[in-house]
């Protein structure tokens, strides 16, 4: 067990992987002699040379869809776009190719890379530089999406990810980089498409990833000291969706809040509270309620970032609100 | 390449095998037994197919374009398992999921047709780079018609596969049209082997009615690619019919069309046969007439072949090993069971 | 009062627009001399020249900014992306900039453009040219989303969204264009994110539009029979969403069935079952049921094509179970 | 160009307004005035900022990348503005909502600045479009960093111009580096106006620590584009410090930044100013004293400016005649009172 923070167990995870397995490459912008933009790859040049940590010159279509062929050719690639934001350019060669090349061409060859990108607010990056875009690609059969918001899953998730047979779409999140929290290595690893009840309540369920796990944990603690017992659910993959645990926790608590960076309409939240209503429609004592993002572009005014996206306060407000 | 008669020969079969084929394509269009009309024929495009395939080995790789029957077939297709691909039946490359412009075989290094102009690009250069961190000996191709000359993404493979000293090339089958636009109205410049050179690969441009000179050419740029050297190929040759089946070209003069359709590659190669190696008419009718029966065969095999289960439909979407996704039916007959049920 | 097609209604839209306002210009590839892929814009290079019929080469990134651009300097174009699966390759200009520029810019400019595109199946065109990707735009703030399913939305709802201020994203349906309807120009144009309520009735709402429009039309044709009133309510546009409409409805009948052609998980018709719950909780009688499309890439085989979204068959079904 | 010594020391003021205004971006960060720390300054930048934009007129257009602060001070802009906006502050161009990655001015023509590394240049293409659909003798100017010449929506764009022959201009301001990759580790040939040449453009090199060098080709390519040529222009400068504020450039070595960092166009100009024109000292000192005491004034207006209401976060997402999207937390008050209270 160690002390770490989120940004290099992400980086250990790297490490470990490109020890254990020599097919594993790294490829993107800055993740060579500049160590990646959050610093994630720092070192890995140094250690594994460059023909394994590939630099690429500001070509996200070329290098997203280079990974997707050497993905097919016996590489296992980690291709890094350094904010989700630019996924933008890349859609065509994640969402057309990537995702469809197994179904599409019946089976016979899959594309096991991972997409590890970052997003959210949290450092006045504006509008083009602080999205949470999971829902684009929630939305695309075939990819798997992953949001580690702990420090472990930050490594163990990443180490579960580069284990799959498609391709998997790992977002971190820039404000949690430098967060700071317990890693033992030697553990097994993410347990691939399970959520994690990250604190157990019996009066509402609160099902979350990602930062909001953060605060939706800081909000359960609020909470808790009014006798409000608050359940917290950490969805870590929105593909696969882990429907157990959700509707065994809301089956028990009848009440369930969503919580997500992610823009309100159209976004992942939608999903989520469309399913458990399907599920536990019998068991629901109040409406489902989703607190997300504002429906507004990212503005650069530090003030106003944070009021574009959920706040402790407003998820503690609206617990009790609910537990009445 | 100084071909003996035997290799000319072979050359022109691979040429008529493909011609064959796709006329053989267009009929299984009319008889209503293909999936859907998205059909792209390469006829008069089969010295781009053959010439640059020529020089290809086992383990190369390569991807093609929309119109990419003849590149596969030229590559060691089996013709009826593209027939039954095309008709959308279950003994088709793909399993009837894919049809004509998702083609693909992972066994001869066919990473794929792609109906994206420009998407399948990238994918050669990250094979070429697998290639290159594997340590292993072959090369990717991927070929594009002139209509992805104006896509992005092709100039940032060509830069990546330059930087990078990929075994990759690039070749544009140039037909001189995409859909109903001449190339001169898509493009400022037509020499498209000048630009790739300034991004730093060997560029050149070959007459696409001449397979011999594209097998020459192929053969120096697949060496070069081989020994690192990145490399782009323009393919003159010119789309003889409509852009798909349904279209019958009425942006483009008689003129034009009759002009162009003097570019016919296998007419070239017989004249050549006949003149410089002495091939008699019977040698190609007998080549000729083994090649229909083939084909004839195909169409047959994907004519009779099954289409794909209904549970197909749900299968590949991920690896094996991983469930399913649950079918909407069942889905909602669950739910409605579960709920209704608690209600009443 | 005129009997004519979905396509020539939105060529005659185009047309009617092009006539009185000349800054309205049309980008894309093949709208010129070749008519459209699918011949909506047919004739209109001959009736107004090629300075604004103006045919792009294959640079869907490079011609849909240069329509943001002409939008933000003194034009009104309508740029056509040939099937909106191509918009993973012009993602960044939709929404990073189209999207953005309003909002990043401090509201001093808008781009008041039109990118009409086409989806959906019904034509075996395989994985990457029969997708529903209205979901993408959704979750994007500050695009408009427009889904004509009828003859007479074809034209009305394409002249209302060429007044927008802001961008629209127009997706028509490719198994519609050849539909036949009634359509009167001279009335007045779609009241703009307004739902319509195509059929009433008062057992249960269904939610839908574009092509599901029709599936759903005929279905509730066939519960009708059984003494089952279906209300089908016709969204037309995602952005706006017109809630009165829809939980005016739902409050009435109790039940609700969300109905799209666009995968299942992450869609479209999440946001609006969600959004149904929150609004309507105290009065759903049964689950509000989503009938989407299954999570797949589309297969190009026509049997599983044809599974691979709803049914008539299927919706029939489902509002007979629910409305017992 | 063969200038007065008055137009001289005007080109001379315009460097100095920049580099001075730059300085002053780098204190207010560490005053922790600014909004977040993605700060790109164009320290050394400025033969370029100036240069291109000389011959620009009334009407003309041109957007930016994220190190785009210089480029519009040559431009005419506002310093008190600009840094209101770089503090994310209401009086800022772009009411604290953009910052420095976003700033934009439509009355003077700059539709943005852009964080998407080439995201911008397609709107010039459009601007160039409409100035000739609507018969305007404007142009529009792409500027660009090096490392957007690796991203295709740039030989996109490029292709359009020239095909199209459109008003426009593509300005590389090729300052060696892209974060921390130097532009031969990013392509394979980096004369980059010979690609240029190949799209069907001029395309022309030029060197940016002679401002007057710059001017002169700027003003041949801007009037060629006017008449309907549209061109390229790669300005070679270097980045003489980091890539944004936190980062000090540790991946290149001090003996290169030393060579870089003697080409600056700012003291080029000042010898060439007391070479040929005789300008003293003085006059130096007086242009400087007046810039600096500008650019305090706009430090102080930033500082002291009022951040945009909360109640700004909603405004601007559409035209101002449509309804703004619901805050959040008036939504759930009422769906919870709604709801809640039935259920009670
Ligand atoms: C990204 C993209 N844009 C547009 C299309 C529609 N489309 C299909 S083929 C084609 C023309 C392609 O021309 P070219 O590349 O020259 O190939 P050819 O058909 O001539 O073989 C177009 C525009 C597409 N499939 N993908
Ligand atoms: C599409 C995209 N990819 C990557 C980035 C991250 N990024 C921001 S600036 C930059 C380097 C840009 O270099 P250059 O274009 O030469 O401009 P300079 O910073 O040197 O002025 C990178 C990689 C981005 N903002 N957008
Ligand atoms: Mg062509
Ligand atoms: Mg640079």
């Amino acid at each position: 067990m160690i002390e770490t923070t989120y940004r290099e167990a992400l980086g250990l995870a790297l490490r470990h992987a490109m020890m254990e397995d020599p097919t594993v490459v790294i490829i993107g912008e800055e993740v060579g002699a500049y160590g990646g933009a959050y610093g994630v790859t720092k070192g890995l040049l140094q250690e594994f040379g460059k023909e394994r940590v590939i630099d690429s010159p500001i070509s996200e279509a070329g290098f997203v869809g280079a990974a997707v062929g050497a993905a097919m050719s016996g590489l296992r690639p980690v291709a890094e776009l350094m904010y989700v934001d630019f996924s933008g350019i890349a859609m065509d060669q994640i969402a057309n190719q990537a995702a469809k090349i197994r179904y599409m061409f019946g089976g016979q060859m899959g594309v096991p890379m991972v997409l590890r990108t970052q997003g959210g607010t949290g450092r006045s990056a504006a509008a083009q530089h602080s999205q949470s875009l999971e829902g684009w690609f929630l939305q695309v059969p075939g990819l798997r999406v992953a949001l580690p918001g702990t420090v472990s899953d930050a490594y163990h998730l990443l180490r579960a990810s580069l284990r799959q047979a498609d391709p998997v779409v790992f977002i971190e999140h820039k404000a949690l980089y430098v967060q700071k929290g317990k890693l033992d290595p030697t553990q097994a690893d993410a347990n691939w498409g399970r959520a994690v009840v990250r604190r157990p309540g019996g009066h509402v369920t609160v099902v979350t990833y990602s930062r909001m796990l953060t605060y939706a944990l800081a909000a359960a603690e609020n909470v808790a000291g009014h006798g409000v017992e608050a359940e917290v659910i950490d969805l870590r993959t929105l593909n696969p969706l882990d429907w157990e645990t959700v509707s065994g926790s809301v089956t028990k608590t009848g009440r369930a809040i969503v919580v997500t960076e992610a823009c309100l309409t159209g976004g992942p939240a939608a999903e989520i509270s469309a399913r458990i209503q399907e599920e536990c429609f019998d068991f629901l004592e109040e409406p489902i309620v989703r607190i997300a993002g504002e429906d507004v572009p990212i503005p650069v005014a530090p003030a106003l970032e944070a009021r574009s996206v959920p706040t402790v306060a407003l998820i503690t407000e609206i617990i009790r609100k609910l537990v009445r | 390449m100084r071909p003996t008669k035997e290799q000319s020969l072979e050359v022109y079969r691979r040429m008529r095998r493909i011609r064959t084929f796709e006329e053989r394509v267009g009929e299984l269009f009319v008889r209503q037994q293909t999936a859907g009309s998205m059909l792209h024929l390469s006829i008069a495009e089969e010295a781009a197919a053959v010439g640059v395939t020529y020089p290809m080995r086992e383990g190369d790789s390569f991807t093609t374009h929309h119109r990419g029957h003849g590149i596969f077939l030229a590559r060691g297709a089996d013709p009826k398992r593209m027939m039954a691909e095309i008709a959308g039946k279950a003994d088709g490359y793909c399993r009837g999921k894919g049809g004509s412009m998702h083609i693909a075989d992972r066994t001869l290094g066919h990473l794929g047709a792609n109906a994206i102009v420009g998407g399948g690009i990238p994918a050669v250069v990250g094979a070429g780079l697998s290639y290159k961190v594997l340590a292993k000996p072959n090369v990717s191709i991927a070929f594009f018609g002139d209509g992805a000359m104006q896509q992005g993404v092709l100039y940032e493979s060509m830069n990546l596969a330059a930087l990078w000293r990929l075994p990759v090339v690039f070749v544009c089958v140039n037909n001189q049209w995409g859909m109903g636009t001449r190339i001169d109205r898509a493009a400022a410049n037509t020499q498209f082997h000048e630009r790739a050179r300034t991004f730093g690969l060997e560029g050149h441009v070959v007459d696409g009615a001449d397979v011999f000179a594209v097998i020459d050419i192929a053969e120096r740029l697949v060496q070069g690619a081989r020994d690192g050297r990145a490399a782009y190929l323009s393919v003159e040759c010119y789309r003889y019919y409509g852009h798909a089946r349904m279209d019958k070209s009425p942006y483009r003069t008689p003129e034009e069309e009759a002009e162009g359709r003097k570019q016919d590659p296998i007419q070239r190669a017989i004249t050549r046969l006949r003149e410089k190696d002495g091939a008699t008419t019977g040698e190609f009718e007998a080549i000729d007439a083994a090649i229909a029966q083939e084909m004839d065969e195909a169409v047959e095999f994907a004519i009779n072949a099954a289409p794909p289960p209904v549970t197909d439909l749900f299968r590949d979407v991920y690896d094996d090993h991983e469930p399913a996704p649950e079918p909407l039916r069942k889905r909602l007959e669950r739910i409605l069971t579960t709920n209704l049920t608690a209600t009443n």
